[in-house]
């Protein structure tokens, strides 16, 4: 057990990930001596070498295509993509590829490839250094998509992600990097896939939430529950494909209301998913509307920090939301 | 960029063939496209009969493709191939009854237990990759697998298929960038048809060859004349001697001709004139290589008879065993999602 | 008026266009002398030339990125992405691109492009010539997506797409397009993006849907009149991004029970966000739970008949559906 | 492939200098580079004093991309820049405080109203085609300007940027290939400063030079001294003449140094060798030009202070301007998501 920054446990799982199994590799833009633009993958050439840790081209076509060649090959890549922005270029390889290999061969071939991508704003990242766009890959059957917020999840999640034999997107909040810290196992502590955690109990609301949104909404409950002891139970999904139902049901059953919190923008995004699937299947249990608190819907977030702030869900609009919800 | 052939006349004496090549291998390998040819016949009989609902076809592609194959270590090299490849899959041992269940999507498809449409040839067995239908992705598949085999200290070479219209795709200039960069072994086919459907290649690209793009990475390039088996050999064989060694990728331009509409679905009469594949017929590998072979006394006209009464043969089995294999049951809809 | 097939419309309305505007070219693969593998665009090249009907090489980024260019210097290009399923390398160009142009410009430039591209299964095409991946393309904000099933619709919506100033996704189903027949208006009657269609007015439960699906949602709600006079109201959205709000809730609440069915499969689909805007929304109206019929949770659809059929939503399954729904 | 310089010596009179070049072309370039630099500079001690968020430079570029922009039409023809084209964008006619109000993100920022990170230079009026960040893809915005220009018939020619590690995406290979099918008029210029953030080029490909692979598209490459403006002026106004009569496309490598880090939130120290960096810096293209023109008697010392004190009071007026503008106000966060 050490305490440790986002950054530093997302790092250290690699090393001990790559000490014990010589089939894992990292390939990305810069991840070599400049250990990647945020210093994620530091040090890892030094101890695994450049067969291990592979500068790439620019072109994350060939980032991930190539990544998916090589663990067709034996081999367990860990693709880093610089930015979630950049993304796109890969999305064929993503979903056309990635995600299909085991169903299209009827389970004769799978694709075992972690593809680590920092995401999210507040950091004056502007449009292209501060998306979330999760909701593209969410609704891609055969593929996993994980966001753990908290260092400890990140490390069990991370573990999971690489010994799985499915192709795992792992996300990373940028800005959470070297803010969020708790303790975190060493080398230990594997976390599943598909399993939310409630972060904090609560009988009156249900706020689902993920990323950095945690913090905020974590505020906002206790603002809540000082100002007139609403009593809000606050779910980190932690993985975003599959969602944990049991979880989820679980929680808006008990409560009957349900407030959904993230930063990407609202339509589409992984809400409607969670909403919708409470409409559906808690129906009879819900006491008010499902609410979603979400990112503006405008194509991105801007980068002068009046417009940034305003883009960005925060305690105040998920309290607000909280109060009218609590009315019903 | 250099410019290749059998240097025709030049081969006209056994004792002329290129080094390693038995008759026994001008046999096999002319057995094989007989084999590919029959069977895609055969399947054009189905669809036209409405057994099949699809058929694209590698009609002219198949001595350029059972050469290819033929350079390879079956058994220990991993083919990358794309649609057309169904001489190459048969090298590397795909059976004509694995092809008729996946022709009819019938269970028991070793390539998809009939979830993909024919010609997405595949069987990890086998080191046949599984592949898609969006045209390019696999050759950054192939630089990949390229890329273990090099980690892991093997000398295992990859070959990767695609036609000259799917080489204006970004994939393709990524995979043979990132190749060159690390000197991976693997050899990128780019099979010239000169068509991409209905597309000609002046309006694909300003070259004249598709090799001339492999200076650009520092790669050698060869365009070779893919209706001739032994020329296309002869290069393929330079390829993989050269990628086993270490020597890095080699992109090989084979020049085919694709008889056939682009599929079943297509009707090639409103963009193709009919007197280019006129004479493209008239150049058939098929017969041009039987010719040649009983020029250079490698066949005899009972060998030939007894290797089309083996091929169709075989081609009446599998139609027969896949007209029989039942359909997937509807309840395997969900299987192969994830794994355990 | 003219009786037409969905295919007949959308050509129509190209020679309508084209002849009115000269700065509307169509560019995709196969779109000159092949007039498209689907010979949506055929008899183009003829009449406008290979200037603008052009075959371009297999290259999709280059596609949507040459257009968005051409946009910026006075065009108005119609690009044809030959399936759905291969838009995958334009998407870097069509979500950040095209869909950010105006929002980053401040309105200083605009981006007055028309992709067009056939979706949808049922017609063996497997897993890449069947896809239905809206949901990519509708969480996009900048981006306007219509998917218009009959002739009539798509008449007035690729006029008012081809005029409009921001980027539009045009969705054409492939099954439909010599299956789908009604009258269509001559070089008329364009119809606004955003505007949902109740094609058949009922007061128990409400269907909402899209696409093929359309047919088979009408033919289950005449079963389900006819067997137990369950009155079936029956919305075509048309129109994808931006949702049709108005008619969505006031459905809604009319009948307090709502259905959604796409062709799409269920996790963040379109349905998704219906659902989620009524459970917001509407929330007080409702009735019983919202329930979703689509297609099947696997990466794509598979080629044999009695996996293809397993994989599609139908009548059957529409009606089943039905019936529960009426039950509460 | 050609390589070109304006061969040094041989221009150390001015009667030899290119034609077209006169004094005032040479003192206006010159005056272009150093206010980009001292710009540059200016920004950077914003961001060090915490007023700037972020900075991304053009030193060592200056030369390169003042001799590109002032070979096209300023009014005219089409810029479709990258980052890093600072010098390009004041040809074309932004100005400091133009540039300065969208580093601060303020209010009035012609190229986004403070909604783009600083260095993505957009302007309609200006034929500035707006850009993300995801590199490489406006290159093919450059040919799709291109072919409306060809198509509207008139002869507008369109110049597109890309730094040397863009090169690796596949947008950078379907531009040159849609580019020279089309024969359109469009420069694409490679501004090769021998990294892509950390990754030296030999990571990023194989071939020595980037013109190499103009072959591999039938269009004409060329590799020039990005540090010399005259000899970059001279290969420029060539390709601009080529593409405006009609002569297609030209791929133009400016070999050029990142002087900087790759950005503010860079920092070059773990991967760049400090020796090859003062090398670099030893070369700095402006006091070479700037010795240069006093060699040919084209500047005199008082000229130089002349330039100096405009610079600096355009570079102190735009930054108080910038200073003492407003921000956004919230409520425009909503706006331009469409039109109306
Ligand atoms: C990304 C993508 N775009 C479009 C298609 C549709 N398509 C299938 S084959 C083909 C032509 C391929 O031509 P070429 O690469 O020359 O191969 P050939 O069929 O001639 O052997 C096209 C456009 C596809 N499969 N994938
Ligand atoms: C698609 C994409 N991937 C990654 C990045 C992150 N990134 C920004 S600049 C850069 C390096 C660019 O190098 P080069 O093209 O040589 O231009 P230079 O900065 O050297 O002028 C990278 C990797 C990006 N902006 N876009
Ligand atoms: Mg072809
Ligand atoms: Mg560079």
């Amino acid at each position: 057990m050490a305490t440790k920054l986002l950054i530093d446990a997302i790092r250290d799982t690699m090393f001990e990930e790559m000490r014990a199994d010589e089939r894992v590799i990292v390939m990305g833009e810069d991840v070599g001596k400049r250990g990647g633009v945020f210093r994620v993958t530091a040090g890892l050439v030094d101890e695994f070498g450049e067969n291990r840790v592979i500068d790439t081209p620019l072109a994350e076509a060939s980032i991930v295509g190539v990544a998916i060649g090589a663990a067709f090959h034996g081999l367990r890549p860990i693709a880093e993509i610089q930015f979630f922005d950049f993304i796109h270029p890969a999305m064929d390889q993503i979903l056309n590829e990635a995600a299909k290999i085991r169903y299209r061969s009827a389970g004769d071939f799978n694709c075992p490839i972690v593809i680590r991508t920092p995401y999210g704003g507040g950091v004056h990242g502007a449009l292209y250094h501060s998306q979330s766009i999760e909701a593209i890959f969410t609704r891609e059957p055969g593929l996993k998509v994980v966001a753990p917020i908290m260092p400890s999840d990140a490390h069990g999640l991370l573990k999971t992600a690489i010994h799985d034999e499915d192709p795992v997107l792992f996300l990373e909040h940028k800005k959470g990097y070297r803010l969020v810290k708790d303790e975190v196992p060493d080398n230990d502590g594997a976390i599943p896939i598909g399993k939310a955690r409630v972060v904090q109990e609560g009988s009156d609301v249900t706020i689902i939430t993920y990323g950095m949104m945690l913090l905020e909404s974590l505020a906002a409950a206790k603002k809540a529950a000082e100002k007139d002891g609403t009593s809000v139970e606050v779910i980190d999904l932690r993985t975003l494909r599959p969602l944990d139902r049991d979880a989820i049901l679980g929680s808006a059953t008990k409560t009957g209301k349900v407030l959904i919190v993230h930063e990407a923008n609202k339509i589409g995004g992984v809400g409607a998913e969670v909403a919708a699937m409470i409409a559906e299947e808690a129906f009879a249990y819900l006491d008010g509307p499902i609410m979603r608190v979400a990112g503006a819907e405008v194509p991105a977030m801007p980068y002068s920090p009046p417009l940034e702030h305003a883009y960005l869900p925060n305690q105040e609009k998920i309290g607000a939301a909280l109060d009218r919800l609590a009315a019903y | 960029m250099k410019q290749h052939d059998s240097g025709g006349a030049g081969l006209q004496t056994r004792d002329r063939l290129p080094a390693g090549l038995t008759d026994a291998d001008l046999l096999r390998m002319y057995e094989w496209m007989v084999l590919a040819r029959s069977l895609d016949e055969r399947m054009w009989l189905l669809n036209r009969g409405g057994q099949a609902a699809f058929v694209i076809s590698g009609q002219g592609h198949e001595a350029a493709q059972v050469a290819l194959a033929s350079a390879l270590q079956v058994g220990k090299d991993v083919l990358v191939p794309y649609y057309r490849d169904l001489g190459m899959a048969l090298v590397f041992g795909l059976t004509p009854r694995d092809l008729m269940l996946s022709l009819l999507g019938k269970k028991g498809d070793p390539t998809s237990q009939g979830r993909q449409m024919p010609g997405h040839f595949s069987s990890r067995r086998l080191n046949i990759i599984t592949g898609s239908s969006p045209v390019a992705t696999q050759v950054l598949h192939g630089a990949g697998v390229a890329l273990a085999a090099k980690l892991r200290g093997e000398d295992t070479v990859a070959m990767t298929c695609v036609g000259e219209g799917g080489t204006s795709e970004g994939d393709f200039h990524e995979a043979l960038n990132f190749a060159s960069i690390h000197h991976l072994p693997v050899i990128f086919v780019v099979e010239n048809n000169g068509y991409a459907i209905s597309v000609p290649q002046r309006k694909e690209m300003a070259v004249a060859s598709v090799a001339e793009r492999a200076a650009g990475y520092a790669m050698p390039g060869v365009t070779v004349d893919g209706l001739d088996p032994i020329a296309t050999y002869v290069v393929a064989r330079e390829a993989v001697d050269r990628a086993r060694s270490g020597g890095g990728p080699t992109l090989i331009e084979a020049k085919v001709h694709r008889l056939t509409p682009h599929s079943s679905d297509d009707d090639d009469r409103t963009y193709r004139p009919a007197a280019e594949l006129q004479e493209e017929r008239a150049h058939d590998p098929i017969p041009m290589f039987r010719a040649r072979l009983m020029e250079l006394g490698v066949l005899s006209e009972q060998q030939e008879k007894e290797i089309r009464d083996r091929v169709k043969a075989q081609i009446n089995d599998a139609t027969e065993f896949a007209e029989q294999a039942p359909y997937p049951d509807p309840s395997e809809l969900m299987l192969h999602v994830y794994g355990a």
